[in-house]
């Protein structure tokens, strides 16, 4: 956040970017795929992260912007037949728009109450998914065909079903938005941002208009969380009412307060560390959640503060 | 009423583990002459792994516990008598939640870490639809038993299959002939708000139209409610028939609630047995259904004139004349549907056989195989009844029951034919690229 | 059917859902009033009362009545002990802290809703009424027994109420919510008082669980609605609210019966959450919170 | 020369209490202003009104000739009204360098350069000396080192009017002589209201004394004026010769 250390910083993401592309040729095919797959919920937990972390605001609703991403570039592509550039922008516009909208709105309340709005706002997103199911597939979702998931540029193509270029794709989008999110917490935005979590009325007598900021912070984290689900339609080439139920409201919450919030890489380690434990337990067990139940209880017992908050806490004070 | 068995039971949790399939697997074949002279016969003595897609939690819990008793006596009936190809069957089951999402990360498990022959067992459609991308990227044969649409649409791709259960449009339109004959031209659908529904929805008016019956009332019920009665009163006076087909843990409640509701002057009632699947009909409450019908894929009770096959197979499962496990009344099957893991597995064993299936570098042949099947006679391996397959949509067609519950029992009124439920083909999986 | 007796019915409807939805939103209220704890694991002991009630009339036989009597008075101290012990073991050592308690309640809900598949198992089941009385109408039959839930309901929300204004043990948790740090300086044991209000907190949705059972049955997943619904309810009555809670609770329970008469039954869900929600939104505190907290 | 400040009929009720009542105020351009009066007098609740923190029942404030009644606060800091508060609160989790980092970089037009910033902050942390903590966690300086970082904070606004609440509550005695110093230094370039209890320190710095008892003002001249007048005597400073 201050001034100490930002090549340290710096050197840091890069070196992480540098060791997930280098994974992508030692990893077992499994993890290679599970590893994109990581990257791009990764993203979700960062766009959560940008807005529970710097902001202070805790939404129990953030499903409905990953999945207006999901639906907006997988819609795009099914029903309009876009190409997946112009789709996955498109899913992106759509998770700003509805970020817009909801942050008019929901910000109006505080505390538990804009919990609660955030909460209510994506159950009726959920719910118009179902309504409109004629367009969207319903609970059942819809398939984005195989053969529109290329990238074409000129005379080559890029198939994304292929595992490489699909964990490409996931490290790439998740690199621009890492870097970014680290620019823009590190910029005098993200200075206001953290002022507004830490004193909000003591930032309004520095002369912020501390609404307008904070809208900033909605709409910039419900984008990223958007081209997360677009990245995800597009990747995966599956769209469902599941990815905008409340399930999916809670996940990135706990990814990133395992991880730490407020720290740039928690959202990655807090994923990569819950889809370990449940792929690893749920080989031993199909009491997996169990498992997964005990460890967010000791987590908050013995790290309250996250995997990588915990580490900044005790031993590496600069740790972004 | 007092079930000492079903609470603190763990046993039933363990009972289905991936290591007792293997115990269950490997005992059976080295116990068995034929099985091992072929066992040593084979090119590769490594066995087929089939990677079944199982609802452990979530929603389909209460089916995959089913789906899995049935396919581990599917599987030692098959280890028993020599395997496949020579080779013996083991089954590794991963948990998707009933989740689509973690659906296809399983899909992609099976394919890259198991490395499993095919994939196989899924019942809920939207877990099926989430993961048949993963399925054909992953170039993995996958052998839903669904009883949806969504394969027959062609929607989906060249590797998904479900040639063991009829889907929901075809039992659509096989019932309808009989519902106007029998039970009344004027039907009110009731259904869940959501795409298992939706076939229902869209399916039976134009079925009924075909035979001088209307639907002259839709009420969609939306996913997460749990009482029903507020929704009663915009059922139509004149309703001759209620056509239901509601799912979910709260059915009961649905029924208990029409019950309240109406007393004894009820229209006719038809329910697709989707509602009650896991659950006794004889619960409190469920006395209103006496005299009503359902659809069943396979009866639940045993009927008089159950074939031999039919016979050995509730054996070989170890469901009693109820439809209820072996030793434990209480604990009921999901009869309707969970017969198709059996019959799918033995369209698969069928297909790898055809294509001399010998691993995973044999996955196209093995699908061109299956799409080559057309016809599967009644018999040991089709207990259920005999059954048409169509190569271009992946999906079977047989015949399907009429019950009628009658002094705590469903006894089946009526056999559709095969023909009852064909439709146009909508579209052609053998022309994708494999 | 014709309005009027479509209104009563949706009424009724509506009342009934209030009930349930009364007690177990009180019981999030007081937790949150009290300790400012957001139990995200409370449609969880919602769900445990409802097993529980079904294994103990299991258990018992005979007369249906009998088995829920049982069942309505044992269910709800099992889940209170339970509850008493997460919050000893775990919330204690949290110190209360906001965001830490909400992680480790979900971590409580994963662990309860995983315990209560493996032992009990995923079906529905069902418990029988107490009595099975229809009462008919001109236009329709009716449940006896839901009426007799809404009567109880009232009774036992008179009976907190009571309680709570009432007696020595109301103005101990009522000086606590005001200012825990005053009330620990007036010698109120605090620790022992959140205790006890977590406990009792999910032995009121044990209580309605177990009253809700003989209509809907148990099942292991049914918590997460009630926990949805309490959660817009303690919100619109405004935090700590006994009063607003109930009316907040009859509020949503009506609306949700009488917007579904007039449109399709998802639409319904989707104008009745948008308004809730946009009450929230022009009037944050409440429809019966005062504006500065 | 125009009042820089003016307030009239200035009201706020809260419940039944009136704890502004009908105040007429003006503050001239460059003065030190000291406002006195016992607890509950209405003082904190009157800048309250004038930075925008609260709203009030009736009146109207007029700031260098415009309207500002209706401005939400920050956009009178915007224009130059700068508060600090009573009770101490700044960042505790951010740098002292942070802190006054918020305010300067918003009053920068230029904007983008870096150094622009640092410059700003160190210039506003050197004058009230706390330079060398600029890489200290707030929350870990001295008590009174969080006043003149609160104060640091206010002077990086670089505010026409700046409204001081009660800044010496707690300072030790040397602390209280820097501070004299620092605010002289402050009026230099801007008009500054101090709520205040220290009466040897009113009478330092204020240029004019402005008394308030039960909402309304009691008295208002020279620190000489109001020491000789009786009903502020009896009011306030009967108990303090």
């Amino acid at each position: 956040m201050s001034e100490a250390s930002p090549a340290k910083a710096y050197s840091l993401h890069l070196g992480v970017i540098a060791l997930l592309f280098v994974l992508s040729f030692l990893l077992p095919e499994y993890y290679h795929g599970l590893l994109a797959r990581i990257m791009v919920l990764a993203v979700f937990a960062m766009g959560y992260n940008m807005l529970f972390g710097y902001v202070g605001l805790l939404s129990l609703g953030h499903a409905m912007f990953f999945a207006a991403g999901l639906y907006g570039a997988g819609l795009a592509v099914i029903q309009l037949g876009w190409g997946v550039p112009l789709a996955f922008l498109g899913g992106i516009a759509c998770g700003a728009v509805l970020a817009l909208l909801i942050g008019l709105l929901a910000l109006r309340t505080t505390g538990v109450a804009f919990m609660i709005v955030t909460m209510m706002f994506a159950q009726v997103f959920y719910l118009l998914i179902l309504y409109f199911a004629t367009w969207t597939g319903g609970d059942q979702g819809m398939v984005v065909p195989q053969p529109a998931r290329v990238l074409s540029f000129g005379a080559t193509s890029l198939e994304l079903t292929n595992p490489t270029v699909r964990y490409m794709t996931a490290l790439g989008l998740f690199s621009i938005v890492l870097l970014v999110t680290s620019a823009i917490v590190r910029s005098r935005y993200g200075r206001v941002l953290v002022a507004i979590r830490e004193n909000e009325e003591r930032t309004k007598m520095l002369g912020y208009d501390t609404f307008s900021n904070k809208l900033a912070a909605v709409v910039i984290s419900g984008t990223i969380c958007a081209a997360s689900g677009a990245a995800y339609a597009l990747l995966f080439g599956y769209i469902g009412s599941s990815f905008a139920s409340v399930q999916y409201s809670i996940l990135p919450l706990l990814w990133v307060l395992l991880g730490g919030a407020a720290t740039t890489l928690g959202p990655l380690i807090g994923t990569l560390f819950m889809y370990y434990v449940i792929d690893i337990t749920s080989g031993y067990t199909s009491a997996y959640l169990l498992i997964v139940g005990i460890a967010l209880i000791l987590l908050v017992l013995f790290f309250p503060k996250g995997i990588l908050g915990s580490i900044r806490q005790r031993w590496l004070g600069w740790l972004p | 009423m007092t079930d000492k068995n079903g609470f603190f039971d763990l046993s039933k949790s363990t009972l289905t583990r991936r290591t007792a399939l293997k115990g269950l697997a490997a005992g059976a074949g080295l116990g068995l002459a034929p099985g091992f002279v072929r066992y040593s016969q084979a090119q590769s003595s490594a066995p087929i792994k089939i990677g079944f897609q199982s609802h452990r939690t979530g929603i389909g819990a209460a089916y995959g516990r089913w789906y899995e008793k049935t396919t581990a006596a599917a599987v030692k009936a098959i280890n028993a008598a020599g395997g496949i190809n020579g080779r013996q069957v083991e089954v590794i089951i991963e948990d998707d939640g009933t989740d689509p999402g973690r659906g296809a990360e399983v899909v992609g498990k099976f394919a890259t870490q198991h490395k499993t022959d095919i994939v196989f067992g899924t019942l809920f459609s939207h877990v099926v639809i989430g993961s048949a991308p993963a399925a054909g990227e992953n170039k993995m044969p996958y052998f839903v038993v669904s009883e949806g649409h969504h394969v027959a649409s062609t929607k989906l791709n060249r590797y998904v299959f479900q040639p063991g259960i009829t889907d929901v449009k075809s039992q659509i339109e096989s019932m309808a002939p009989w519902i106007a004959a029998n039970a009344g031209k004027k039907v009110t659908q009731i259904f869940p708000d959501f795409a298992f529904g939706y076939d229902h929805r869209d399916y039976l008016p134009p079925a009924l139209k075909a035979q001088g019956a209307d639907v002259i009332a839709q009420i969609a019920i939306p996913p997460t409610e749990s009482s029903f009665t507020k929704f009663f009163p915009q059922i139509p006076a004149e309703t001759e028939v209620i056509y239901h087909v509601m799912v979910g843990p709260a059915v009961l409640t649905f029924v208990k609630e029409l019950g309240e509701f109406y007393g004894p002057n009820r229209p006719q009632l038809f329910g697709f047995i989707d509602s009650l699947e896991a659950t006794d009909i004889n619960s409190p409450g469920l006395e209103f259904l006496d005299g009503s019908h359902f659809w069943e894929g396979s009866p639940r009770y045993a009927q008089a004139d159950d074939s031999v096959a039919q016979k050995a197979y509730r054996t070989a499962v170890g469901i009693d004349d109820n439809g209820a496990a072996v030793g434990d009344p209480k604990d009921v099957s999901t009869a309707a549907h969970m017969f198709g893991c059996w019959e799918t597995l033995y369209v698969v064993k069928k297909a790898m056989e055809d294509a001399g299936y010998k691993g995973p570098e044999d996955r196209a042949k093995l699908v061109e195989a299956t799409e080559a099947l057309t016809e599967f006679a009644e018999g040991p391996e089709h207990p259920q009844g005999p059954k048409t397959f169509n190569g271009k949509i992946h999906q079977c067609f047989g015949i399907q029951n009429i019950s009628k519950v009658e002094g705590g029992k469903l006894k089946v009124v009526h056999k559709t034919k095969i023909e009852d439920g064909l439709y146009e083909a909508e579209g052609d999986y053998t022309t994708q690229a494999l | 059917m014709h309005f009027g007796p479509h209104l009563l019915l949706a009424a009724l409807e509506g009342l009934v859902t209030s009930a349930v939805l009364a007690l177990t939103a009180l019981g999030l209220s007081l937790v949150f009033g009290v300790m400012r704890v957001v139990n995200v694991a409370h449609g969880e002991f919602f769900m445990l009362g409802a097993v529980l009630a079904w294994a103990i009339t299991t258990a018992i036989g005979g007369h249906p009545a009998l088995g829920f009597l049982a069942a309505l008075v044992i269910a709800p101290l099992i889940v209170g002990a339970i509850a008493l012990v997460a919050e000893r073991l775990v919330l204690r050592r949290l110190n209360y802290n906001p965001e830490a308690t909400i992680v480790a309640t979900i971590g409580m809900l994963y662990i309860i809703q995983q315990l209560a598949l493996t032992i009990y198992g995923p079906e529905a089941r069902p418990v029988e009424p107490p009595f099975s009385y229809r009462i008919l109408l001109p236009w329709f039959g009716y449940s006896g027994y839901k009426l007799s839930v809404i009567a109880t309901s009232a009774l036992l929300l008179i009976a907190t109420w009571l309680v709570l204004t009432r007696t020595k043990i109301g103005l101990i948790m009522r000086a606590t919510q005001y200012d825990s740090e005053t009330a620990q300086a007036f010698g109120i044991p605090v620790g022992r008082v959140y205790g006890g209000v977590f406990a009792l907190g999910a032995m009121l949705a044990a209580i309605a669980a177990a009253l809700i059972v003989p209509i809907s049955q148990a099942h292991y997943l049914m918590g997460q609605d009630p926990l949805l619904l309490s959660f817009i309810v303690v919100i619109i009555g405004g935090l700590g609210s006994l009063r607003g809670t109930v009316v907040a609770a009859v509020l949503i329970g009506l609306s949700d019966g009488i917007i579904s008469m007039f449109f399709s039954p998802t639409l319904a869900k989707i104008i009745a959450t948008l308004l809730v929600a946009m009450v929230l939104v022009f009037r944050p505190q409440g429809l019966f919170g005062t504006a500065s907290r | 020369m125009m009042p820089l400040l003016t307030t009239k009929g200035l009201s706020r009720n809260f419940g039944g209490l009136r704890a502004v009542d009908n105040v007429d105020f003006a503050l001239m351009p460059g003065e030190i202003r000291a406002v006195i009066g016992p607890n509950g007098a209405g003082k904190t609740t009157f800048v309250s009104l004038v930075s925008g923190r609260i709203e009030p029942s009736s009146g109207m404030i007029v700031f260098d000739g415009t309207d500002i009644t209706g401005q939400p606060a920050y956009v009178r800091v915007r224009e130059g009204i700068a508060y600090t508060f009573q009770i101490t609160s700044v960042f505790a989790n951010l740098t002292a360098y942070d802190n006054v980092a918020l305010p300067v970089q918003r009053t920068l037009s230029d904007g983008r350069s870096k150094g622009a910033v640092r410059a700003g902050v160190m210039a506003a942390l050197e004058r009230t000396g706390l330079a060398d903590r600029a890489h200290m966690p707030a929350g870990q300086l001295s008590y009174g080192h969080q006043r003149l970082l609160e104060v640091a904070m206010g002077l990086a606004l670089r505010p026409r009017l700046l409204i001081l609440d009660e800044p010496t509550q707690g300072l030790a005695d040397s602390e209280i002589d820097n501070f004299i110093t620092l605010v002289r230094e402050i009026a230099k370039d801007a008009t500054v209201l101090l709520i205040e209890h220290n009466m040897p320190v009113v009478m330092q710095l204020a240029d004019r004394i402005t008394v308030f008892n039960a909402g309304k003002i009691l008295a208002e001249g020279t620190p000489e004026a109001i020491r000789e007048n009786s009903a502020v005597q009896e009011a306030y400073l009967g108990t303090a010769p």
